[in-house]
Parts: structure tokens; C-alpha cells; sequence
């Protein structure tokens, strides 16, 4: 595993600028999990190419929770859009699990800003709508989505529709859909970020316990600092002017059985300290200020 | 730390206020009648130009009655829808599915956009009687017309609809393992589905718009037969509780489409 | 555009369609496209002669309201019989419509004229420039009125004429917006009733030489497979133009629902066109025998050059074609 | 820690792209046309029924030259297109402030809103032989007939362009100070302006369609006279070079409205 | 001035629901500021009518700065919408600057969620819009004009429409264009919510600078603690069920000359307690946990 680069524990994080890491973390195997390898992206913007990402190598574990940080337009969703198989990227392979990944597929769940359910489906036909499209027979089908409601805490609302749900519900149910169709990765793009200050914060404690009971492959994009330091295991940090990752360490503030309540780990000298220093590097500057 | 979860209430319109409304629709419309039959009453109003509502009511009563030139009013308010709902059905079943495609794929559009820009615009009445050529005169032409100028807003519907579903609900349906026939079928359609709809009560305007036109030719049935024949023998009051007739159907199949958007849309404020 | 009949009419989806010719084979159905105007075939409908003669047929009468309307009828294979117009008739041969002449119905006499308001001070032809007249174009009305006009050395251009359906006359009329307008019965007799004056009758026209009147046209298809059929409709046309002439009383009230008009104006208008009846189709003055092409052949060349003078079609073929396309040798026993 | 400013280009379309599908677009109608060429040479095709290209364009360049039937192509589409804009202007002006007052009070909409539902899907066939009774046979009669076609979808974009006016902007503005006249002259009708330039757009449909329909009465000039009279003759060659020639307006006169559209709104995308 | 609650400086905060005020702060004169008295209001949802406030007293003093806290749905935006004039109150009584208000107007600025900008008037047009409706001529218009987007250092933006501007510019904007009213109150309805993390974080130094140098008497909703927190010099905490005001205390973290930086407030041990209890306040339990 990688270990946390060392100015990470204190102020002198943001100092020299890491390159990305070239070689895959040492504990997992050359199969498992994703792996990214020199991923280059260019867009075309009117007559000028633009080149949006370049030279993209990461590698995560099977059970990684990653977070990735950086600033607007760094091209963030344009990496998970690669990993999802939406693009193609224009350089570099996409592994998950060992074998290329060009296409979407099952095998990577998405979870999106807006929670974007069918709004034609119930709650429980939304959640099971990866299992249909799989061939999963009804009654299997519905006893499993039941299954996953339940870890979400929607029981209640399986016959409803997506429209009568408020936004951290419609958003967990979202959750819910991506884990029934059992993914081994599941991609999140700033899931949490429409919605409000205390809903976010219960959505942000629903995801970190489920993780810690499915230990599914996550890649989670955010804006907020707080949000990555708090749920990530790793923290990614990208860069743009061609969106590159800057930083890729694993978070000191991380407890594995989560001892610590949100609030007490927001209280700790070290989480103010990394936060300044994240802000400050996703704000541009290379030095702390 | 409990966040309530909030499920909403679907409907939150003011039942009371709106009776308030309906109120003054009625009370124009009284005041509308009272107008016409004040006016119609008046000596220098000649009745060819304004027949009275009573004349109105009885030649409507007479139609119900009677028929009107050897029909039932019911077999010529069925001709009539008979014709606009086989131009429907054909305009359903062919625009719906070659406008979504044209929304989902920029290279099938491009070979079919000018031609509908072409044509949308045209008054139906310009090719008709390239149609009777074509078609004869019997309801095959007709049909033909009005599926024409269906086809247009249903096919612009069709297009509009399928570009507009976001790209992360089609990503997203394709990360679940919808793909090929099946995104089609499972996830396009239904999200087009509200707009259709929206599309096809466009469509059914302006189809019911052109049915007059439609039986111009060699009609011996339908209500807008029944408006040109009346208005050939100058006999307004016909003329009048023919259009009243045709409002009316024109109310009840418009509201037919609004109860089914809700219906099969819940979601959507309409 | 010339084109023989043969190839046009393959174009159009025959109804009846043609197995092999043989004597007395009945089609499934017969359409006719007739127009109301008080002649045998209007009578022949009223008393349901067609019927009688062909039992077992289904006869479909469909109405129209124009030439216009019965041409494309044809062209597009809707209907076997139409009745036409001499100027619509001339074009559609003109522009080779699948159809043949087999029946020549009536000569327009007095039923058209040019109608004027008695108040507009309109005393001859010569007064009517800068007025508004109305008549409906492409008809034997509108013919008519240019010719009237041709006549009298009267550019058209300085008259403003309109184009109307007949129907929307009276309306026009009482409101004042048209000062005359060269129409047809039953709106004639409205116009005048409402104080309208006759300037000049299609009578005093054709007698100057542009003569109009109404025929019936087959569809080339139709004649070449049953031309029997065709025969024995001629035999139920001139039933009912005899019954027309010899039982005139009974014959108006027989019209009078069609027409929409009381027997007695119906009778009025019976009064004045001529009816023609079977054995008059083969005179000199009409049709002719194949021998010996009667006046008919050139009346229709001629009106086709005036269409072609009005721009209203592209050209005219020779006068044979008008001839090919009237079928006298169905009379010839 | 500063915020960068991102001034965003207003333009991001991919303009080579669409060049790849106007190509194709180009090459579907030179596709038809040569079709039409083809089938028109085909001696068993009834020249009455499709003329040849060149059939049509000689036809065209003969009205063109000599006119038709007494006026040159010019004064036809000019008499239409007077008929149509002086229609469009009667319905601009009284449509959008009506249709603005109807939109921002529900009691004023109570009022007027059962009338504009019941003409609106009426054809405008059925009551131009009142019309015609009522104003008589010169371009009065057409002019309002086209008026009535168009009043009621720009009315319709005038009530919906109001409605939706976030409450937000107009609070916003009156706590800015702007109220009565103002409010609407500063703030409501700009708001409105983009719906309403496209609700201008579904007008000049609308109206373009009903154009062949308000020539049919008494009319010796304009475009769709010109279709019917030589519908009369038979003269397909005629018919289409019409047809084409309506078409080509009425894209013309879509693409100005779309530009105007482009131009007082540029941030919407259209 | 009402001194802050006891409980304010420690963890007791939340004990007591101390009632509204119900005298006004002794510190502002009985005529400036704000005042709002007794104020209900009742909305007939359907048939049954539905009491959203209920006997709210609040008197804010000409140069306050004040945060309100509360759940969604406690009537925050309603109570602020009565402020405006925009909405009777079923009861009560509104007063500004002494003289009673029902109507909009120029003495009481707002500031939206969303920019809310004219996207037909250029900036500069935006912000001169109060003063033209105020009948300023032209020519003052746009100095003045110019000297409120100097202010919220939108000088470069004047001649742009509002869509080329990003969402803080376009906020920037619109705080300009109430400013330049020249209010003597200014009501915000969350208005950095629609913002990103980042953005929102300038926005917020901006604020609180443009407030120093005005000194406008600011009535200021969000749904964010922190934010509330760091810009606020009251806090005032509605609840539902009928809304009504339930903690209104002076902010102990209030510094006049904001010596400290945001990040050193956050770093605080005081802040993270007080973070803690507000936010279990708004979650409705009036017990800290
Ligand atoms: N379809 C596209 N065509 C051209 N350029 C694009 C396209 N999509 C994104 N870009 C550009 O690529 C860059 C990266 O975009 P991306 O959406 O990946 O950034 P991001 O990091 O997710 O930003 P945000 O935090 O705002 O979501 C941006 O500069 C954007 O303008
Ligand atoms: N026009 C209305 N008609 C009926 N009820 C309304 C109306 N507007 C708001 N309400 C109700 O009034 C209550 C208070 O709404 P308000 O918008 O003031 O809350 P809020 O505190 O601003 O909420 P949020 O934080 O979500 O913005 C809510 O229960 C809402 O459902
Ligand atoms: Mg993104
Ligand atoms: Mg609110």
C-alpha cells in the first residue's frame, strides 16, 4: 500500500508537487481493482484541440474508498467518464480487474450529482432495474431490490415514485440501484453536492457504512474538502492545464472502524491543518500561503 | 443526527381558489350568450349574418334529430374522428419511432431534416390535390392529408424529446446493462413518453385544423362536410352548431390527452 | 404534355380492373361522379334508373362541384362516369386525362348569365370597366364571360374579375362587394331575385360561336373493358332525359330536392338549358358519326386554344385528338 | 485564495462537425431529386401526376419571366406576404398584451380563457364562410381570417411567457423600485420576449398554413391562389414550382425569426 | 444590545429554548433598524390552512449582521418574503427604519438564491437598474454604477451580459445591483447555496468585507452552519411546527476587525462545539446529544 506521502501528517504537504505514482501500490494484485495507465484525453473545442487530461496512471485496491479533489473544469468528470467507458480516451487503457474496459458495463456502478432515477419506475423498480436488464427472474428480482432498499433504509418507500422522495432520499434510492446490480467499482461524480448541509452530512454517513459493510471499489469525486477528508481512505488531488493528479495519499484522518464521529474528527488540529492545505492546493497555489 | 425524510405531498394546488376562476369563465361566457342573443334580436341584424341562439339550438336539435343530408350527426361526428384517429394512429406509429432515432443519431437526422423542414411549413391545402391525384378521392386521401400534417409536430416532438434526455440517465442506463433494443425500449421510450404525448396534442390540433380542408373533396360525411355543405346553402345557423359541435369534440379529445399525460406522467406539472 | 390514353391510364389504379374483354361482363360496381345540374343525368339518379338497369352492381353516386374536382377524380381512378364542363372537358383531353367523351348532356342556354346589380348602373358589356365581377374560374361561366368579353373587343384586364365558388355569390351580392357576376343556376335565380339584372346569357354567347355545355366522360380504362356497360348507360341517360322532356312537371319536383330549389324555379331552370338525348348525339351540330366528326371535336379544340390563350394550360393538341377522344362509334348500331 | 473568474466563450459548438452533417444533409436531397429525375423519365409515370424536374423549373422560369395570369411572381408573393405580415402585426399587438395581463392576473385569464380554448382548435375553414359574410370578399376577410389562425398560439406563448416568469425577478425587481407600467415595460415583457419571438414563430407557422385556405374566396392574387388555380388545370408543374416555391419562403422567413431570436436573446440556446 | 445567551459560549446551548425577545434590544433606537412584531401568518394549502409563523418578535439593530439558522421548511424564506413585502403576514406588524412596510421597496434590498440578474441588461445595466427606476439620469447612473462593481471588484465585467459570467461573478452582480439601490437593509436568502465549495468561500470574504465598509443592517438565511458561523454577528435559530424564532444571541466568534482568518475560526475549540449544538438544534433535537 502506498504509504501516506509524509508531509501529509503536517503543514508541508502542498510543498513539492508528487508526481503521480507510476507503479501500482504494492498490496494489490496486478488484477484487482482499477487501473488506469497513462490515460490522456483531448477534446475537441471548435477548431482547437484542447487537451484535458494527460499522463493518468492510477491504481486502486479492490477495496479502496478514494476521493477526488481539485478545482472546477480540471477534468475530474472527464476521468470517471473514462472509467465508466462513457469516453474514450484518446491515449492509455482502463483495466478493471485485469481485463480492458472500453464499454460500460455492470461491472462499474455509477452514481451521479442528480440522483437520475426513472421517474416512470417505482422506487423498487428503479432498484431493480440492473437486475432486469441482467435476466434476473421477477421474484428474485424483487426480493433482492428489497434487500438493497433495506440497506438504505428505504423499505418504506419501495412503491413510491422517485417524485415523491426528497432529495437525500432520491439520492440513496440512486445508491441503492448502482450497488443492487453488484459491482465490483462503483464511480460517484459530486454525489452529494445538491444537496443540503444536513442531508448531506447523514448521506455522507449512510455511504461510509456501507462501504464499511460492502468494501466496494469506490471513486469519489468532490468539491468539498471536508467531504474527502471525512470519507476518503485515499485522497486524490487533481490539477489542470492538462488535468493531471498532483497528489495521491492516503488519508491520515482515516479509522477503518470509524471510531471517531465526524464531528470529533473535525474538532482535530490535523484536519484543520490538511483542510487549509487541500484549499490552498486546489485553489491554485503551489505554496502554502 | 435524524434528517427527516420529507415525502411530499404530489398535489398542492388551491382546490377553492380555482372554483373562484371557473366562476368568472362562467360568468363571461353568460355574458357572451346574453350579448349574442341581445344582438341577434335586434332588428338591423340581418339572422344570415348572425342567426339567434335559438335558431342555433334547433338546427342543432334537428341535426341530433334528423341526421344532415343522409347521416346520423353521430355517423358524421364518426366519419370525421373515424379519418383523424386512423391519421393519428399512422402518425403515432411512424413518427414516434423515426423521430427518436433522428434525436438519438445526428447522421440519421441530417438526411431527414430538410425534407421535413420542407414540408412542415406548407399549407396542407397546397399538395392537396396532388393527393386526390395520387390517392383518389375517397378517405384514403383524406387520411393521407391529415396524417401529413400530423406527422410534422409528432416527428419534431419525437426529435425534441429523445435529444433532451440528459446523457446521465442514458449513462447511467447503460452502466446498469441496458443497451442496444433494450435502451430503447426500457429507457428512451418511457423517457420520451411525456413529451410524445405533449407532441401528439399538437398533433391532433393541427390534424383536427386541417379536417375541414380534408373533406373538402368529394365528402359526403363528416362534421367539416357539414360546415362547407351548410355554408354553400348559406344556412348559418348549421354553420354555427357545426362549429359548436367541432369545439366541443375538439375540448373533450384535448382533455382525453391531459387526463392521460397526468396519467402516465405524475411527475410532471402540467 | 401529350400522352396516349393508354399509357395515362395504366398510371392510374384501375378499380374495375381489366381481366379480358368479353361481351356483358359487369364490373363489381359503378362510380359516377355527377354534378347538380337539372339533366337526364340528375333525373336518372332521382328516379334511380341506373339501379333498375344494373342490378346486382353497386352504383355509388358521388357528388361534385366542379370540373376541376371530377378531372382529378379521374386521373387519380376514383370514378368511371363524370360529368364535365366544355372548358375543364377541353383541358383534361388537352392535358391527356385518361378519359373518353361518350355522352354530351346539355347545351348551356340561359341558366348562366352575367348577373348584375340593378343599382350598379351596368347597361351593357361596355359598362363594366373598373367594376367587380365574380364568377368561378375554370368554369363554363368563366369561359363564357371572357369570350362575352372577346366579343365585344373588351380587354379583360380592365375589369377586375373575380374568382368565386358559386356558392359564396349571394353572400358577396348583398354585401355589395361585387357589382355582377356570370353564374350558374341556382344562384343565378337568388342574384336576381335580389336585384340582379341579366346583361348576357350563355345563350347569346354560344350563338356568337362560343358555345358551352356539359358532357360525359369515361374513364378509357373503364370504356375499353366494359364498353357494353357503357352502352347500357347511355340507354339509362337517355331514359331519363326522355322522361325529363315528356314529364316535365314531375320531372322539376324529381330535381327540386338535388337542386335545392322550389319546383318551380326548378322548372325555370329546366327551361333553360337544352338536354340532349340519345339520339341526338350523333348530329352534326354535337357529336357526329365516326365518318363524318361532328361540330363537337372543334368546339373543344377551340375552347382548349382560348384555355391556352389564358395561360390556364401549357398547349393544345390538334383537333384530331379531341375527335379521337369522342366516342360516336357507340352509337352506331 | 482567489477565485478565478471564468468569463465563459458564448460559442462552444463544434463547427466543423456540422459541416460533416450538412454534407449529408446536401447529399440526401440531391439523393431525392435525382430519384424524382429518374422516376419522371419513367414512361410508365403519369407526367400529371410527377412532373420532370425540368418540367417544374421551366414552369418557374416562366412565371418568373411572364408572371402568372396577370401578375408577376413578385406581386403574388408580395400580396401574400402583405396578407401574411399585416395579419402577424394585428396579432403581435393585440395578442402579447393581452396575452401578458391574461398571464400575470388569473382573474383577467378567467375571463377570455374559455373562449381562446374554444376557437382555438377550430378549423379556420369552418367559420371563414362567416367571415366572408361578415367582412366581405376583399382582403379584409383574409386578413382576419389569417389573424384568427395566428391569435391564438401567440396568445397562448404570451399567457406561458408571463406565468413563467420566475416570482423571484419580478420581487426582485419591485424591491429595485420598479411597479405598475414600469414593472411590465422594464422587466415583465423583456422576460417575455424570447417566448414570445418564439411563439412568433409558431404565429407565422400557423398562419403560412392557413395562407392557401384565406386565398381560396375571391382572390385573383398570392401565392396559394396560385396553387389553387392551377390545381384547377391540372397543371401539376405549376403546383410544385408553387409549392417550392412556399417553401423556400417559408424557411426564409423561419430562419429570419430564429435569427432575431438569436440576436435579442443570446443566452438562450436554440 | 442583547447580551449572547449563556449558553452561547460553551456547550449548554441548546438546553433551554429560550423564547424570542419580546422587548426590543436596548442599543437601537426605538425608529432604525428592523422591527418585526407579533408577525404570523397562516397559508391555505388545499382546503385546510396551514399556520407557518407564529408570534415573531425581532428587532435588528441599523448595522447588524444577522444569520438565521433553521430545518427546511421552518419558514425562513417566508419570514424573509414578509421582510421584502412581498407577502402579507396573516398578523403583525413590520417596521423599517420606524415607518411601517407592505410593500417592496428600494430602502430594503434582497438578494436571492440565484443571481436573478436581467439576462438582457449587461451587468452595469443590472446594477444601474434601482437607480434608473429611481429616475437617476444617465449619467450618475453609470458612475455610480461603476463604483458598486468596483466594489465587488466586477470593474472588467460591466459591458458583459449576465450569462459570460460564471455563478459567483453573477452573485457578485446581484449583490451589487441591490447595493447600489442603496438600501438601508439588505435580506439574503441563501444566496451562496448554488454555489461550489470554493466559490462560495471567496464569496463569503467578500461579504464580510462589503459589510465592514457599508455597514448595512443585513438579514442573512442559510443552511450552512459554518457559514453562518463565520459571517454572522447574531444568530438567530427558527424552528418549525409553526416556525418560529428559538436561539437569537450575539455570535461569540464575532470578530469586529476580523483579525482572524476563516480558518483560524474554524480551527477553534469553540467552534466545533458550537458547530456541533447548532446543528443538532436544527435537526430538531433540543436535547444535544
Ligand atoms: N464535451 C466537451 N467538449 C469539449 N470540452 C469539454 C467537454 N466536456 C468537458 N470539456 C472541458 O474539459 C475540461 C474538464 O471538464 P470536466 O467536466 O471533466 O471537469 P470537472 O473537473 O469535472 O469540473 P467540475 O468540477 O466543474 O465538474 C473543462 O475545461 C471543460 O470545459
Ligand atoms: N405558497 C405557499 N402555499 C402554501 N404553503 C407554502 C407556500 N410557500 C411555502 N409554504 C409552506 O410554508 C412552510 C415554510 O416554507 P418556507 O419556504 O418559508 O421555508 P424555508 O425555511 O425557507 O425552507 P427552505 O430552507 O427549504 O428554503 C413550508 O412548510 C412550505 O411547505
Ligand atoms: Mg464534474
Ligand atoms: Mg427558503
Amino acid at each position: 500500500m502506498c504509504a501516506p506521502i509524509e508531509a501529509a501528517s503536517a503543514a508541508g504537504l502542498a510543498e513539492p508537487v508528487r508526481p503521480a505514482l507510476s507503479a501500482p501500490p504494492s498490496r494489490a494484485a496486478d488484477t484487482a481493482g482499477i487501473r488506469l495507465t497513462d490515460i490522456s484525453l483531448t477534446y475537441r473545442q471548435g477548431s482547437s484541440p484542447v487537451q484535458v487530461l494527460q499522463g493518468i496512471n492510477l491504481a486502486l485496491e479492490p477495496d479502496e474508498f478514494a476521493c477526488v479533489l481539485g478545482p472546477s473544469g480540471c477534468g475530474k468528470s472527464s476521468l470517471m467518464n473514462i472509467m465508466a467507458g462513457y469516453l474514450k480516451p484518446t491515449g492509455g487503457s482502463v483495466r478493471i480487474n485485469g481485463s480492458l474496459h472500453t464499454k460500460p458495463n455492470p461491472q462499474v456502478g455509477v452514481v451521479f450529482q442528480h440522483a437520475n432515477l426513472f421517474p416512470w419506475l417505482s422506487i423498487a423498480g428503479n432498484v431493480a432495474f440492473g437486475l432486469r436488464m441482467a435476466g434476473v427472474p421477477r421474484k428474485e428480482r424483487k426480493r433482492r431490490a428489497a434487500e438493497y432498499l433495506a440497506l438504505v433504509g428505504l423499505e418504506h418507500a419501495a412503491e413510491l415514485l422517485p417524485h415523491q422522495l426528497s432529495g437525500g432520499m432520491k439520492q440513496r434510492a440512486a445508491l441503492a440501484r448502482t450497488l443492487a446490480a453488484e459491482p465490483s467499482i462503483v464511480l460517484m461524480d459530486e454525489p452529494f453536492s445538491a444537496l443540503d448541509a444536513l442531508t448531506r452530512e447523514s448521506m455522507q454517513l449512510h455511504l461510509r457504512s456501507i462501504w464499511q459493510r460492502t468494501r466496494k471499489c469506490i471513486f469519489f469525486i468532490t468539491h468539498d474538502v471536508d467531504e474527502a477528508l471525512l470519507l476518503g481512505r485515499r485522497i486524490l488531488v487533481m490539477q489542470p492545464g492538462p488535468g493531471r493528479i498532483v497528489q495521491n495519499f492516503a488519508n491520515p484522518l482515516f479509522r477503518e472502524q470509524s471510531g471517531a464521529s465526524f464531528d470529533e474528527l473535525r474538532a482535530g488540529k490535523e484536519f484543520a491543518a490538511l483542510r487549509r492545505q487541500l484549499i490552498a492546493l486546489i485553489a491554485g497555489d503551489n505554496t502554502a500561503k | 443526527m435524524a434528517v427527516k425524510d420529507d415525502i411530499r405531498s404530489a398535489a398542492r394546488r388551491p382546490a377553492k381558489e380555482s372554483g373562484v376562476y371557473f366562476a368568472v369563465s362562467a360568468c363571461s361566457v353568460i355574458a357572451v350568450l346574453l350579448l349574442w342573443w341581445t344582438a341577434s334580436r335586434n332588428p338591423w341584424v340581418n339572422p344570415l349574418f348572425l342567426p339567434s341562439p335559438a335558431d342555433v339550438w334547433s338546427a342543432f336539435a334537428d341535426i341530433a334529430r334528423e341526421g344532415y343530408k343522409g347521416s346520423t350527426m353521430l355517423a358524421h361526428i364518426g366519419a370525421s374522428l373515424r379519418r383523424i384517429f386512423t391519421a393519428l394512429l399512422l402518425v403515432f406509429v411512424t413518427a414516434v419511432p423515426l423521430g427518436i432515432l433522428c434525436g438519438r443519431n445526428r447522421l440519421i437526422r441530417a438526411v431527414f431534416d430538410p425534407f421535413i423542414e420542407f414540408y412542415r411549413p406548407l399549407p396542407p391545402l397546397a399538395y392537396y390535390s396532388l393527393l386526390v391525384l395520387w390517392f383518389g378521392i375517397q378517405d384514403t386521401s383524406k387520411v393521407i392529408l391529415l396524417f401529413l400534417s400530423g406527422f410534422a409536430p409528432m416527428f419534431i416532438a419525437a426529435v425534441y424529446s429523445a435529444r433532451r434526455i440528459p446523457a446521465d440517465r442514458i449513462n447511467g442506463a447503460r452502466s446498469l446493462g441496458a443497451n442496444g433494443f433494450r435502451l430503447y425500449a426500457f429507457v428512451i421510450f418511457p423517457s420520451c413518453l411525456p413529451d410524445l404525448l405533449t407532441g401528439l396534442r399538437t398533433a391532433v390540433g393541427v390534424t383536427y385544423a386541417t379536417l375541414v380542408a380534408a373533406e373538402m373533396v368529394a365528402a359526403v360525411s363528416g362534421i367539416g362536410w357539414m360546415v362547407l355543405d351548410a355554408s354553400k346553402y348559406l344556412r348559418s345557423d348549421i354553420i354555427y352548431a357545426a362549429i359548436i359541435i367541432m369545439g366541443i369534440i375538439a375540448i373533450l379529445i384535448d382533455s382525453a390527452i391531459r387526463l392521460l399525460i397526468r396519467k402516465v406522467s405524475p411527475w410532471i406539472e402540467s | 404534355g401529350q400522352k396516349s390514353d393508354e399509357t395515362a391510364g395504366s398510371a392510374a389504379s384501375p378499380a374495375g380492373s381489366a381481366e379480358d374483354v368479353s361481351e356483358g361482363k359487369l364490373p363489381k360496381e359503378i362510380r359516377i361522379g355527377y354534378q347538380v345540374s337539372p339533366n337526364g343525368e340528375l333525373m336518372a339518379k332521382a328516379l334511380g334508373l341506373a339501379e333498375k338497369k344494373f342490378p346486382g352492381v353497386k352504383i355509388s353516386w358521388l357528388k361534385f362541384d366542379s370540373g376541376r374536382d371530377v378531372n382529378t377524380a379521374i386521373a387519380s381512378g376514383s370514378i368511371d362516369f363524370g360529368l364535365v364542363g366544355t372548358p375543364p372537358g377541353a383541358s383534361g383531353i388537352a392535358q391527356g386525362l385518361p378519359y373518353q367523351i361518350y355522352y354530351i348532356h346539355d347545351v348551356i342556354g340561359e341558366s348562366e348569365a352575367l348577373v348584375v346589380q340593378q343599382k350598379s348602373g351596368i347597361q351593357s358589356l361596355q359598362d363594366l370597366k373598373g367594376k367587380t365581377i365574380a364568377t368561378t374560374f375554370g368554369s363554363t361561366s368563366h369561359f363564357s364571360l371572357l369570350s362575352a368579353l372577346k366579343q365585344e373587343n373588351i380587354d379583360p384586364s380592365t375589369i377586375k374579375i373575380i374568382d368565386m365558388q358559386a356558392p359564396d355569390l349571394p353572400a358577396a351580392w348583398q354585401r355589395g362587394d361585387i357589382d355582377g357576376a356570370y353564374t350558374w343556376q341556382p344562384v343565378q335565380s337568388k342574384l336576381l331575385a335580389a336585384g340582379g339584372k341579366v346583361i348576357v346569357t350563355s345563350k347569346e354567347v354560344a350563338e356568337k360561336g362560343a358555345l358551352t355545355g356539359e358532357f360525359g366522360v369515361v374513364r378509357s380504362d373503364f370504356i375499353a373493358d366494359y364498353p357494353d356497360v357503357v352502352k347500357q348507360y347511355i340507354e339509362v341517360l337517355d331514359e331519363g332525359t326522355k322522361y325529363y322532356r315528356d314529364h316535365p312537371k314531375e320531372a322539376s319536383e324529381a330535381l327540386s330536392k338535388e337542386l335545392g330549389l322550389t319546383p318551380e324555379e326548378t322548372l325555370k331552370a329546366m327551361n333553360e338549358i337544352t338536354v340532349l338525348d340519345a339520339s341526338q348525339q350523333t348530329d352534326a351540330k354535337y357529336m357526329g358519326t365516326p365518318e363524318q366528326p361532328g361540330a363537337f371535336g372543334s368546339l373543344l379544340k377551340a375552347t382548349a386554344d382560348f384555355l391556352v390563350e389564358q395561360k390556364s394550360i401549357k398547349s393544345a393538341p390538334d383537333v384530331d385528338v379531341f375527335q379521337k377522344a369522342i366516342r360516336s362509334d357507340l352509337y352506331t348500331k
